[in-house]
């Protein structure tokens, strides 16, 4: 029951809607489109579990006094506060958006910022000339940081037509390539799970 | 009269037809004007001559509408009142046309092909390598990066530290990196060195959990599992990767593992390893990211070599016989696209319209 | 009370900062906040976006049992708190995963596969020479990309050589990505300069 | 000698809080001493604004909120010109979110230039909030949008607007705009739903993802890009307004020319260590 079950869900709804896709009869595209509306319902659970599990591992970190346990205490209490700010007032109140647009955003919008620092240091002592492929990806990036900006074309006119070649050439042809080997590896990943082969998401594979 | 009979013929053009491929719930219209309309009524009826109704109002400049109003094996016939300057054009009147029901979506069948041909050569592959076929894999050099790796934290007392990207167990690089996580867990637990796993999605983490502990286990050593150092973080990209880079700066891992799918926090991630002066070795399928693992790291996994790698990890007859079955693949669009240009050149437009995929 | 935004906004923005010169109380409390409010701001969103309209209203108020389905499967996600239940947290996996799997096939051919083939079956004769020369390029790198990625054999002599040509195309196209990723980690730090220097300080 | 040799081994060594400052310096000084310098237009922006110009008057257009407040610095001020545009052109505007904090960044730009244009909510653009599900939710949405869609964002029942009412299916939709910054996004507006439904995509996209999208372009699947805050630049150009992006090119241009000089910098350092030995 717990190997079979899980493996006849995969394979049954899998393939309904793999065969589904070809036919047009009404009574198959309403039962996938059915399927594919629970399928949402039950994602929206997956978030549920993500806010339950922070507030577990947090509560559990404060009654065990682990490391850093009282920064939990902190966000624990922003997540009541938020959480009754958005259930009383709705996601319309006023409280709530505040709280969006003078804590969330600007904390957002920094922690990503802090990367034009570490991309500066990359560049300055990791980005290196160590063989000629590292030399042709390092023509290539200082090529199109220049071309790309308004300092290359002023630099030179040219500077945005030979980036946009750079990029709808050779770009386009490695990228277009890597993607087909990426999409050859979903497919036979999908087709494994599918057919029940591939049984590591469920956890191990093994009862 | 004769004048307005001309306007009836020449104003508008309709054309309708049953839309092709669909369970006979629609049909399509489709009509030319040479002069300027503000505006089309849409009217049906199920008697060629008489008894027209309205069923739809369009704005200018659209030239076809679909009328999903239907019942199948109805007949019906169309006719199109367009609203001018001052005058009221009519089309002629198109039909009868009827909706039929079609079984298999005929547009559709090059996808079916397609996939049926994919489909087959990864199961031909798949089944000779269970049957204990030794098919053979080149060797992935970043791979025997992993072990001394994990050697050397283990020298150095320090923990691994295992990123299993950020997506969800859905994504099926998160399913790579759980394999090559099982063989990672497999060496430590061996070694007795800590194995750090953040997750930021819950059910990677019980994935995880699962993962790590059975490999425990499988090298005898269930007691050094601890659930603890395998946890959830944050859904939350930014308060992920923040939450990760103070576990670097805090724990000071030897060896950093990024494996799965990543997206903009790699950098981060790698350059906070850098300083904190990890040996560090990277695997993605993200394309996007992959210049900065090439750049920061000592190692990278490119694209499809992370799930080369877990193939050649596992040495199991599933993976590895996939991985088969997806370089012959490869030949396969490698002929194609030779064949495509070339038919091309030749002026011959057949195959290039063969993988035409929408109407 | 804006004023006071703009300060806690402003504030905060530093803390992180801070990052940069060393991981400090500041940084985590922020860190911890920005978790907090997060995961707090989710929970409300999913709940009025989605969860109540699409899911409970139905069932709830217009009574209908088809909406039980979804939801039954979605909270046999908490059955790992119960450790004797914990392999029924398999149906939604598996329930998600045989969906979610069946149409990315279909739509990765449909939508990835068929049309990038199409696409590289380019013209190569009746057009700009240096457009000859640009498609033969495109159908080159793409070859030879494929040909990189392909394992199951030695990269040695001609296929050696494919190879080493397509690891030059995906140089220069990670290069390519590198360039563009710099702009955008810079345009970051020009959009919270920016903050603080207009809606902060004031000064321009 | 030595004293070359001193140096370059003192800048290898270099703290890297110091090219922090150094950032953080060419940052602010072109902010508060603008330079001017020209925008160009790239191809792919001005596609998109030949495909809105080419809309006729009250075509609905879905923008699709597909980033949060991380990466608001490159997508909000091309969220803002792209709206600007299609209010101009009186098109109208349905606007959903793929990620959940996308729903107010949206709304902020919808009040914010809808009210420039005396738009009306619920004629003239609705927002219909987060969806979850990312690409099987696109397939159903384009199939039957009542299936997906029973509110606004703000819980009104979307009969109850105009605009709500008449959107039914992807049928109804002329054109996707995805601001993306990563997954769901973009790429699930492609491979899902103009692959499936046909309605042309265009994408503003963070910069680190544009290069991705060019298989897309060069395919016609994607028929323009907004690559970054660049992107949202030239767009602010060609519809004549004076936002964020524009007043960031300067900083962009001289931060960019200081990395080209910390890379060459690197390099050198790095033959000359070689040489050394």
């Amino acid at each position: 029951m717990k190997s079979i079950l899980p493996i006849i869900v995969v394979f049954g709804f899998g393939f309904f809607m793999l065969v589904s896709f070809f036919i047009p009869l009404k009574g198959i595209q309403d039962t996938s489109q059915t399927f594919q509306n629970w399928y949402i319902g039950v994602m929206a659970f997956f978030i549920f579990i993500g806010i339950f599990n922070i507030i577990k591992i947090n509560l559990e970190k404060i009654q065990r006094r682990l490391r850093d346990w009282q920064y939990s205490i902190i966000l624990l209490i922003c997540l009541l506060v938020m959480m009754a700010a958005g259930f009383i007032g709705g996601p319309e109140g006023g409280l709530f958006l505040y709280f969006y647009k003078n804590v969330q955003i600007p904390l957002g919008a920094t922690m990503f910022s802090l990367l034009a620092f570490f991309v500066a240091s990359a560049a300055f002592r990791a980005f290196r000339a160590r063989s000629p492929e590292a030399t042709l990806l390092l023509i290539a990036a200082v090529l199109v940081m220049i071309g790309r900006v308004p300092i290359g074309y002023w630099i030179w006119h040219g500077f945005p037509n030979l980036v946009e070649w750079i990029m709808t050439v050779p770009n386009t042809a490695a990228k277009r390539g890597i993607l087909f080997g990426i999409d050859l590896g979903m497919i036979s990943m999908g087709l494994r799970v599918l057919l029940g082969i591939e049984r590591s998401y469920m956890g191990g594979g093994k009862e | 009269m004769f004048l307005i009979l001309l306007i009836l013929v020449q104003g508008i053009s309709l054309d309708v037809y049953d839309t092709p491929n669909d369970d006979g719930s629609s049909i399509t219209l489709s009509w030319s004007s040479d002069t300027l309309i503000s505006s089309y009524q849409i009217l049906r009826s199920i008697f060629p001559e008489h008894d027209f109704k309205e069923i739809a109002r369009v704005e200018s400049g659209k030239t076809t509408y679909v009328d999903t109003a239907v019942k199948a094996g109805t007949k019906y016939y169309y006719r199109i009142k367009g609203a001018g300057l001052d005058t009221v054009f009519f089309s002629n009147t198109a039909g009868p046309v009827r909706p039929i029901a079609q079984i298999f979506n005929l547009g559709r069948l090059n996808i079916a092909v397609c996939m049926i041909i994919l489909f087959a050569v990864i199961l031909f592959y798949i089944s000779r390598a269970r049957k204990g076929e030794k098919l053979y894999i080149r060797k992935i050099p970043a791979l025997t990066a992993v072990e001394e790796a994990i050697g050397r934290a283990t020298e150095m007392g320090k923990p691994v530290l295992f990123v299993p990207g950020i997506m969800d167990i859905d994504n099926p690089q998160t399913i790579a990196a759980m394999s090559i996580l099982a063989r990672v867990a497999e060496k430590t637990a061996e070694y007795g060195t800590p194995l750090y796993v953040p997750t930021s999605k819950a059910m990677a983490m019980s994935m995880a959990q699962q993962v790590v502990k059975e490999s425990a286990t499988k090298v005898g050593r269930p007691d050094w599992f601890n659930a603890d150092n395998i946890r959830y973080l944050t859904d939350d990209q930014f308060g992920y990767v923040s939450a990760v880079d103070g576990m670097m700066v805090r724990e000071k891992p030897a060896t950093n593992l990024y494996l799965g799918c990543f997206y903009a926090e790699s950098l981060i991630l790698a350059e906070t390893g850098h300083y904190t002066g990890a040996i560090q070795i990277a695997g993605t399928a993200m394309p996007d990211q992959l210049p900065f693992f090439v750049a920061a790291c000592d190692y990278t996994l490119l694209g499809e070599e992370l799930y080369a790698a877990s193939a050649y990890l596992s040495q199991e007859p599933i993976q590895i016989g996939s991985l088969k079955g997806q370089d012959f693949g490869k030949l396969i669009f490698i002929l194609v696209i030779v064949i495509g240009v070339i038919t091309r050149l030749l002026g011959n437009q057949y195959f290039y319209n063969l993988f035409k995929t929408t109407r | 009370m804006e004023v006071l935004g703009v300060w806690i906004a402003s504030l905060l923005t530093l803390a992180i900062y801070s990052f940069l010169y060393k991981d400090n109380p500041f940084y985590k409390v922020a860190e911890h906040i920005f978790v907090g409010i997060s995961a707090g701001y989710w929970a409300v969103i999913l709940w009025f976006d989605f969860a109540w309209p699409n899911l409970f209203e139905p069932l709830i108020v217009k009574g209908n049992m088809v909406y039980l389905i979804p939801i039954i499967i979605g909270l046999l996600m908490f059955a790992p708190f119960i450790p004797k239940l914990s392999w029924l947290v398999r149906i939604p996996l598996t329930f998600t995963m045989g969906i979610s799997m069946a149409l990315f096939i279909t739509q990765i051919i449909q939508g990835d596969i068929l049309p990038q083939l199409q696409a590289t079956f380019l013209p190569l004769a009746g057009i700009h020479p240096f457009k000859v020369f640009s498609n033969l390029l495109i159908i080159a790198g793409v070859v030879f990309t494929l040909i990189y990625f392909y394992f199951s054999k030695e990269h040695k002599g001609t296929l050696g050589f494919a190879a080493k040509v397509g690891i030059w195309f995906m140089m220069v196209s990670f290069g390519a990505s590198f360039g563009y990723t710099v702009m955008a980690r810079i345009s970051l730090l020009i959009g919270r300069v920016y903050f603080l220097l207009h809606n902060w300080l004031g000064i321009i | 000698m030595g004293q070359v040799n001193n140096i370059l081994a003192r800048l290898s060594a270099l703290d890297r809080r110091i090219i922090f400052l150094l950032v953080a310096v060419a940052v602010i000084v072109p902010l508060l001493i603008p330079i001017g310098l020209p925008v160009d237009i790239t191809k792919p922006v001005k596609n998109i604004y030949d495909k809105v110009e080419s809309l006729p008057e009250g075509s609905v257009v879905v923008v699709s909120i597909d980033y949060d407040p991380g990466s608001e610095a490159e997508l909000y001020p091309a969220t803002e010109a792209f709206l600007e545009h299609c209010f101009r052109k009186n098109l109208r505007i349905f606007m959903l979110a793929l990620w959940p904090a996308g729903t107010p960044l949206g709304n902020m730009a919808l009040e914010n230039i809808g009210a420039h244009y005396n738009k009306k909510y619920g004629v003239d653009y609705i927002n219909v909030g987060y969806k979850p599900g990312g690409p099987v939710m696109l397939l159903s949405l384009g199939k039957n949008v009542g299936d997906m869609v029973k509110t606004d964002y703000a819980g009104v029942p979307i009969d109850s607007l105009p605009l709500g009412k008449e959107v039914k299916s992807a049928r109804d939709m002329a054109l996707v705009m995805s601001l993306s910054a990563g997954d769901p996004g973009v790429l699930h507006w492609i491979i899902y739903f103009h692959a499936r439904f046909g309605i042309p995509v265009c994408a503003a996209t963070t910069a680190i993802m544009a290069p991705q999208q060019y298989p897309y372009l060069a395919s016609g699947q994607l028929v323009g890009l907004m690559g970054g805050l660049k992107g949202a630049a030239e767009y602010e150009t060609l519809v004549k307004r004076r936002g964020r992006a524009l007043a960031g090119m300067d900083s962009q241009s001289i931060v960019h020319a200081l990395l080209v000089l910390f890379i060459i910098l690197g390099n050198v350092i790095l033959v000359y260590q070689r040489s050394k030995r």
